[in-house]
């Protein structure tokens, strides 16, 4: 991928110029903060992650799972006398049940994130530019329809105190 | 296996290589071995045990065995029932022949000067040589013959008898009366009311299994009141219905307490009248309320009334017994007069003096002591020096014991298991002894030593008992088969009791005299005379203090106050030149200033799980005739190894152990309503219900259950630190509580829970209920989180802290149960209801297409216990032993509130105080 | 970038960049201990638990007692991370690394007991179920079946949990690397993070969900390892109220291991800025509430028994313990737990370091012999008089013990050494907005 | 450019690398599953050497020799058992008596030193299996030995696991024999 970083004071001069952009048209845009900063999601309107559907997906199957195994193995499969007791009982079922579907329900949210965000990884072309670990920088990707590299000079318009370029040859 | 591996090798064949490779329990062997035989003995079917009756002799008294065989390898021992002094039960020291026949540190081979030798070279040296013979006192008829030829034949040799505990007091009081050495025995199934003289007589003794069993019968039909007065408790004293705790002097007077009501009151002749008042005199001022319930109880049941005096006690106390129980009109009802089977019983060659001063003279070219351990057991007597005098000594024994240690030479004795020969009961039945196994480290019997004395240099047990009871073959066979020598009892001694004689005896009775302190020394209930120092019997709890791996002195609480000891703290008893130091332990129902000691114990011998174990109070026995004895606090205590240490019920004697007075109303039943939130899940297709009923009137706690049970589920022994460490393994336990009424043991073993809350805790199903309602343990699934064990609140599951096998020795392997799998470390394991017996049986049922017959299985516990104080069996079937008690509206589960809803109900300890008490 | 937040940022890297000199002799002291502690294991793997002191009755002793007294210790971590997240309470962030670190050490610890008692542990996996060739499955009525599972969860979400967290400082550390090896290695464990908006919004969703599922997990797990012995028979384990006890002893423990190990560190690494009085004030609190909230369950037991009239109950609680063989576990217990806690109603007792730290250490002491006295002491004289037994710990008891105590703070050592342990961003963060 | 701490290809490299370590943790959990069931781990086809060069072939295909002749013990007891020596030479003092491959039975009856077979069939210690209640009950040799009159060497043939013997007394359950039992103490005491 490639496409142009632009740097800015704080995360306010960051805020204007996405909005700015954003007026312009411009649609493929991100920004890169050393602490998450909100005004910044909210100027970028990134629309909210459904890994937390994902996740409650997966757990209720999951514990449907384990309490089906519960029941096969100690109701169906080998049925032994236990001190009298019932061969399946839901409430006895409950505490695997339950631990499971938080089990299951972490490991898919944590696997998914990183999925989602394209990691993990070791390269990338951010990783080139000098200073991207402390400063508010504008990200804008070539594959913007508006993008052409001469919108350096727009972004030092819009208050932009360095502009570099990326190229994946990297 | 080492050196002894071809001698089994021959025998033991398929059984024992699993025996032996089930070390490895839970284990699979990459490839092993399977040895078929050479040439198949018909009557040996691998994987089916063979039976075979036979007996042992105890001190000369005999008793009747069915020993079990498995391809050759004897695995347990059980009573013989056409045996009278066995009726199919047997004594904790019986099952522990097992043990004593695979003890590694048995002799191994002839040695003399510690050098190794043929047998042969000791056949030449006895051969017909002048020659003084030591041995156990004896009924054999074929030793009884061999004696004679010598006497006869070798007028240079001779033969002496000994034993630790003998009965020399019964027989002179016998001889005094009758002329000849008699046994009182005692029928309790004919008496209404007997006192004892600190006679252990139902768990202890040749005839203890006979009387437990038939005195529990007589009390469960009408009715017997037992009165006890004796020092320390005794299990026959907690079995009495009405006790005193006495010192040998107070005992004397009791006795003649009641004596003088007795003979005053009955049709007695006047010189017993006469006696009469001088026995009041002596009486002085005992509990004469006492006496007087108890006199009166004696004559209210004149003719089924009897007096029992125990061993130790004083020759005219034997007399005076003889007197009371004729003006009882005992003699020939409950009580016989019985000429002792015991070979030249209350001669001169039963006494030890005259033996050690012959053979100190150096009249002999040989001394054998065979089979007895005098130089341990008779300190006083410096049999040392004796065999120091004599100019060559050889040791006949199944150890390398203290007596073998100052002997020249050394002879493995031939274990009971290995030997032929025949034995006679109290009674005088006869049995023949058939051997199991050939000699495992080729020793000989005592007859065959006595007939290599005669020159006979090849002779043959079996060709010497065939002689000496000259039996044709079949008779001889039969007798095989049977275990008992038909009609061979001996009738009632003819001759009239010598009133006169017995009179003079008593009117010149010598009261024992009254010290400060006075030691009681008594056969360890354990260990006995300390010959059989196996671990089983090492770690068998005593009846009431429950103490193991060594001896304790008894003591009252008033007495250890004054002697400033408590609990575990060493006393030194002292008597004339000898001391000794062991713990105390206050006891209750221990008379004042009487200190309670257990012979048997302080072994100094090659058996080395018994070395050093507690302290020797041999050592005080001659000493105690002349001296008075004194008791100091040592300042130091030692731990005792107890297995029980809380015997109070604080009030719980409903939940758990009940008792009543004869006198009172049956318990009612309980019949609060047991809810569940569940359904049972014990399948109805079963064919049977197994279940236990225990009833506590009929216990003795005589132990023997626990021991039967060790060695049928090759149960392991923990040693003195495990056991301290609360590690005991009995599957089995007699439990001791003080109950609202006396004394109540309680046989407390898994209780097979319908709902057992062991089980539900198990992550991994290794505890879990069968359809006929076992709780299966599964050893091989067992992971070993104990969880079972904590939520048991029986607590008798028993844990494998090691690998308790594993370490030990090769020979001990071979008395495994090989129906029984033998646990490796870190697995649970608990009473299973003998299930190896169940499913044989079963298993033998099916093979031949039948149901199983009514009480078909028998537990190892039921089978052994003398009193059928135990009962297992099918409570599906209406009629099975176990419904029939089951069913009583008093029989009860222990702890019923919990819910477990156990298979195994108890009857409540019943007492039959005597009426007038105040 | 602000000035300050680049000075904080300084200061809070430089903590891992310049280890101070005490840390290696500490991480070689609790190393060594840490080997002793695998030898002792070792010992009793070959030997078999015999070489502890458990026995008939008393089957559970130390190692369930450590076991429960460790994973009671993890819940404050969690408990401080997860809950005080969704409350939004800004003080955490400061702390929360800290203790789910904490967490993690203390259930290492917690998870090697319960296999080291087993009698046989190699087979420990017939805990789960898995299709074996005996066909056998495990028994899923028995809570120790649950432990596994219980356990086993809230370690592994606790350790996604610290590690997602962690994912934005390794990427500081990595990109504030002075040397080349640094940048690797943490660039490595950084799994490429850039600091995208979008990553971050995704991040704080996410993250906020695993906090969101830890609550009720610490919630859970504890009652479960309550049920251990709630489920059982024995007297004075026999008792519903044991899952809120227990989770409140949990975090009153763990609040007070979290004091125990802060307040050295703050004051050796001089982190009075970030680690604030304030901070220690609100812990302290926490502290006293659960502490109450323990005091009342004592209490509540001891009335239910009362009334219940079951005279082994009764005899369990109000003769075995309070005057019986394990009374001195239960006098420490009641000290420990109730008496000395109340102090903090006091402001300066609440804001002085030293004390707090004293305190704590009191505490730790206080709930190791409570589960002590609830697991030996009930099982030490149940139903059967006959039956009951003493216990004494052997030496490999105390060795292990010892060594797991070791084992702890080596790990602990291992993570200040490595790990910035102050959440870098989350505190700049707050800092500037 | 210089900042790139990691060319482009590491990416690749990561992922793969990390993508192996889980599924071969996976994988190897389902390998350790067959291993276990694996034939040749369980020995069942080995065939195990013999201090006698017995081929049942020959004495139960062609010589028509019933099973139960030599190994007596099925019909009723816990064990087949082996037959003693005694019994080869029954037949073997009429025929073959000189041949070589009979050298050792000979010698044993001769010396009285029993044979040492390896064991084909070998239950764990903790397994009570009984041949007499099978039998009984109509099973054949071969349910569980299999075609023994095929093998010129003796194998186990059959798994001998626990599950193995469940499933057969299911099967017989499932056919309303009662006898058939699962519970534990059927087989383990």
């Amino acid at each position: 991928m490639s496409g142009l970083l632009a740097r800015f004071e704080d995360h306010h001069a960051l805020v204007e110029a996405i909005h700015a952009l954003r007026a312009r048209g411009y649609t493929q845009l991100d920004a890169i903060v050393p602490y998450e900063v909100e005004e910044v999601e909210h100027a970028l309107a990134i629309p909210r992650t459904r890994i937390t559907w994902l996740a409650g997906g997966v757990s209720t199957l999951c514990g449907a799972l384990a309490l089906f195994v519960l029941w096969w193995t100690n109701a169906h499969d080998y049925r032994l006398d236990v001190g009298g007791r019932p061969y399946f009982s839901f409430w006895t079922d409950v505490p695997i049940t339950y631990e499971t579907m938080i089990l299951t329900c972490g490991i898919t949210a944590f696997i998914a994130f990183f999925a989602a965000s394209g990691m993990p990884r070791l390269h990338h072309p951010w990783f080139s530019i000098e200073g991207t670990r402390d400063g508010f920088w504008l990200a804008i990707d070539a594959s913007d329809p508006r993008f052409d590299p001469e919108v350096a000079s727009e972004l030092r318009g819009v208050g932009a105190t360095a502009v570099e370029r990326l190229d994946d040859e990297a | 296996m080492a050196e002894n591996e071809p001698q089994i090798g021959r025998r033991a064949l398929l059984e024992w290589a699993a025996a032996s490779a089930a070390l490895a329990a839970c284990a699979r062997a990459p490839v092993r071995k399977i040895v078929p035989y050479v040439v198949q003995p018909p009557e040996i079917v691998p994987g089916r045990p063979l039976h075979y009756a036979t007996a042992w002799e105890l001190d000369g008294y005999g008793m009747g065995l069915v020993a079990l065989s498995h391809t050759g390898r004897p695995t347990k021992i059980e009573g013989n029932p056409k045996h009278p002094a066995s009726l199919g039960a047997t004594r904790a020291i019986d099952q522990a022949l097992i043990e004593t026949l695979y003890e590694p540190d048995r002799a191994r081979g002839v040695e003399s000067a510690g050098e190794p030798v043929s047998l042969h070279e000791f056949d030449e040296r006895v051969a017909h040589k002048r020659v003084a013979v030591l041995m156990p006192p004896t009924s054999s008829r074929a030793i009884e013959k061999l004696v004679r030829r010598i006497r006869s034949e070798l007028p240079g040799s001779d033969v002496w008898f000994h034993t630790p505990l003998s009965r020399a007091n019964v027989w002179a009081a016998g001889k005094s009366a009758f002329g000849e050495a008699v046994e009182p025995m005692i029928d309790p199934s004919k008496a209404r009311a007997i006192v004892t003289f600190s006679s252990d007589f139902l768990a202890s003794g040749p005839s203890c299994v006979r009387a437990a069993r038939k005195l529990a019968d007589k009390r469960a039909a009408d009715g017997a009141r037992l009165w006890a007065i004796e020092s320390r408790r005794t299990p026959t004293g907690v079995f009495a219905d009405e006790r005193v705790a006495t010192g040998a002097h107070d005992r004397a007077r009791f006795a003649c307490a009641i004596a003088a009501r007795v003979l005053s009151d009955s049709s007695a002749s006047d010189a017993s009248r006469a006696l009469a008042t001088t026995l009041r005199e002596r009486a002085g001022d005992v509990d004469t309320r006492f006496a007087d319930r108890c006199a009166r109880d004696l004559l209210a049941a004149r003719g089924a009334a009897a007096w029992v005096v125990g061993d130790a006690e004083p020759m005219e106390l034997h007399a005076l017994a003889w007197l009371v129980n004729r003006a009882l009109g005992a003699v020939g009802g409950p009580i016989v007069a019985t000429p002792s089977p015991i070979l030249e019983a209350g001669e001169r060659s039963h006494d030890l003096a005259d033996f050690s001063a012959r053979a100190a003279s150096g009249d002999f070219d040989l001394v054998v002591i065979a089979g007895v351990n005098p130089v341990y057991s008779a300190p006083d007597f410096d049999l040392a020096r004796s065999l120091a005098g004599a100019k060559d000594s050889a040791y006949v024994g199944l150890h390398r014991n203290e007596t073998a240690a100052l002997c020249r030479w050394l002879v493995p004795l031939a274990h009971t298991l290995e030997s032929w020969g025949d034995v006679r009961a109290d009674d005088g039945t006869g049995s023949i002894v058939q051997p199991l196994i050939d000699p495992i480290f080729g020793g000989i019997t005592i007859a065959e030593v006595l007939a290599r004395v005669l020159g006979d240099l090849a002779p043959s047990g079996h060709d010497l008992t065939r002689d000496a009871l000259g039996l044709d073959d079949g008779a001889w066979n039969d007798a095989l088969q049977s275990g008992v020598l038909p009609s061979t009892s001996s009738a009632p001694t003819k001759a009239a009791m010598n009133e006169d004689a017995l009179v003079g005896l008593v009117q010149a009775w010598v009261l024992p005299v009254k010290h400060a302190i006075e030691i009681e020394l008594h056969p360890s209930h354990a260990v006995h005379d300390g010959r059989f120092a196996t671990p089983l019997l090492l770690e068998l709890p005593e009846p009431l203090t429950k103490s193991t791996w060594g001896n304790v002195a008894l003591v009252s609480r008033a007495t250890a106050e004054s002697l400033g000891v408590g609990d575990e703290d060493v006393v030194k008893v002292t008597a004339g030149s000898h001391s000794i130091e062991l713990p105390a332990l206050i006891e209750r129902g221990q008379p004042d200033g009487v200190l309670s000691i257990a012979l048997g114990w302080g072994r100094r011998g090659a058996e080395r799980l018994a070395d050093g174990v507690g302290a020797n109070a041999f050592l005080l026995r001659e000493a105690l005739e002349k001296n008075a004895p004194t008791a100091i606090a040592a300042g130091r205590s030692e731990p005792v190894a107890r297995t029980q240490i809380n015997i109070d019920l604080y009030h719980r004697a409903h939940e758990i152990a009940r008792s009543r007075l004869k006198s009172e109303k049956p318990l009612a039943p309980d019949t609060a309503m047991r809810l569940s939130l569940y359904t049972p899940q014990l399948s109805p297709t079963a064919p049977h219900a197994w279940a236990m009923s225990i009833d506590m009137s009929r216990c003795t706690g005589c132990q023997a259950c626990v021991a039967a049970c060790n060695v049928e589920n090759n149960v392991p022994t923990v040693g003195k630190a495990g056991v301290l460490n609360d590690r005991d393994m009995h599957w089995l336990r007699i439990d001791h509580y003080e109950g609202d009424r006396g004394v109540i043991f309680q046989p407390m073993l898994c209780q097979h829970c319908d709902d057992a809350p062991c089980e539900y805790v198990c992550p991994v199903n290794a505890t879990v209920h069968s359809p006929d309602g076992l709780n299966e343990m599964v050893y091989n699934r067992c992971v070993g989180t104990r969880f079972c064990s904590n939520n048991c609140p029986y607590k008798v599951r028993r844990f494998n802290w090691f690998n308790y096998h594993e370490d030990e020795p090769a020979l001990r392997q071979l008395e495994h149960n090989p129906q029984v799998t033998v646990r490796a470390r870190g697995v649970m394991e608990k009473c299973t209801f003998c299930v190896q017996r169940i499913r044989d049986a079963e298993h033998v049922a099916d093979s031949d297409h039948r149901a199983l017959a009514r009480d078909e299985v028998v537990t190892a516990c039921q089978q052994v216990c003398p009193t059928q104080a135990i009962v297992f069996g099918d409570k599906n079937d209406p009629n099975s032993a176990v419904s029939l008690r089951y069913g009583l509206p008093e029989a009860y589960a222990v702890l019923d509130d919990l819910g477990t809803r156990p298979r195994i109900r108890y009857l409540p300890k019943v007492i039959d105080k005597s009426p007038e008490r105040a | 970038m602000k000035t300050e937040a680049v000075a904080l940022e300084e200061q809070l890297t430089n903590l891992v960049f310049e280890p101070p000199k005490w840390l290696k002799p500490c991480l070689i002291v609790t190393g060594l201990i840490t080997i002793q502690l695998f030898v002792c294991v070792f010992y009793v793997f070959i030997t078999g638990v015999g070489t502890l002191g458990n026995n008939i009755p008393v089957a559970w002793a130390f190692p369930i007692t450590n076991f429960v007294w460790w994973i009671g210790i993890g819940h404050a971590g969690t408990f401080i991370s997860a809950f005080l997240l969704l409350l939004e309470q800004k003080w955490r962030s400061s702390i929360n690394r800290f203790a789910e670190a904490m967490t993690l050490f203390a259930l290492f610890q917690a998870g090697l007991f319960p296999i080291l008692h087993l009698g046989r542990p190699w087979f420990a996996y017939w805990l789960v179920p898995y299709p074996s060739t005996m066909r056998v499955w495990p028994q899923f009525r028995s809570s120790l079946t649950w432990d596994v599972v219980a356990v086993s969860t809230y370690f592994t979400i606790s350790l996604l949990f610290w590690f997602l967290g962690l994912v934005p400082d390794l990427a500081l550390m990595r990109d504030r690397a002075r040397t080349k090896r640094q940048r690797i290695v943490y660039g490595i464990f950084a799994l490429g993070w850039r600091g995208s908006a979008r990553t971050w919004q995704r991040w704080r969703i996410v993250y906020g969900l695993l906090g969101g599922i830890a609550t009720p997990l610490v919630v859970s797990v504890h009652s479960i390892v309550s049920m251990d012995f709630a489920i059982g028979i024995v007297p004075g384990w026999h008792s519903e109220i044991f899952p809120p006890y227990f989770v409140a002893g949990a975090i009153f423990s763990g609040f007070a291991l979290v004091l125990t190990l802060m307040i050295p560190a703050r004051a050796l690494y001089k982190l009075h800025n970030v680690v604030t009085t304030r901070h220690l004030d609100l812990m302290a609190r926490m502290v006293l509430v659960t502490s109450l909230i323990v005091a009342y369950s004592y209490f509540a037991e001891g009335l239910a028994v009362r009334r219940g009239h079951d005279p082994f109950e009764i005899h369990q609680l109000f003769y075995t313990r309070a005057r019986g063989p394990f009374a001195w576990a239960f006098w420490t217990t009641i000290v420990c737990n109730v008496v000395l806690p109340q102090t903090l109603w006091l402001p300066q007792a609440r804001k002085s370091a030293l004390y707090l730290f004293i305190l704590s250490l009191f505490i730790q002491f206080g709930m190791w012999t409570e589960r002590f006295m609830i697991i030996s002491g009930s099982l030490s004289a149940d139903y059967l008089p006959s039956a009951w037994g003493h216990y004494a710990p052997s030496l490999m008891d105390g060795l292990i013990l010892f060594g797991s105590g070791g084992f702890f703070l080596f790990a602990f050592f291992l993570f200040l050494r490595f790990v910035p342990f102050i959440p870098i961003r989350e505190t700049q963060k707050d800092e500037l907005t | 450019m210089g900042h790139q701490l990691f060319p482009a290809w590491a990416d690749t490299l990561f992922r793969v690398g990390l993508g192996t370590v889980v599924l071969g943790t996976g994988l190897a959990v389902v390998a350790l599953f067959g291993w276990e069931r694996s034939p040749q781990v369980r020995q069942e086809d080995d065939e195990r050497p013999q201090p006698v060069k017995f081929d049942h072939r020959h004495h139960v295909r062609d010589d028509g020799i019933d099973c139960l002749y030599c190994h007596s013990g099925a019909r009723k007891e816990r064990w087949a058992g082996l037959p003693d020596s005694q019994t080869c030479m029954g037949c073997h003092n009429q025929i073959w008596t000189s041949s070589p491959e009979l050298a050792p039975i000979r010698e044993s009856v001769a010396k009285n030193v029993p044979i040492v077979w390896n064991r084909v069939t070998d239950l764990p210690d903790h397994v009570y299996f009984h041949h007499g209640a099978h039998v009984q009950y109509g099973l054949t040799c071969d349910q569980c030995h299999g075609d023994v009159d095929t093998m010129p060497r003796v194998y186990m043939a059959k798994p001998m696991t626990m599950a193995w013997c469940l499933q057969c007394h299911r099967e017989y359950q499932a056919r309303g024999a009662t006898h058939a039992t699962t519970n534990c103490t059927t087989c383990h005491r």
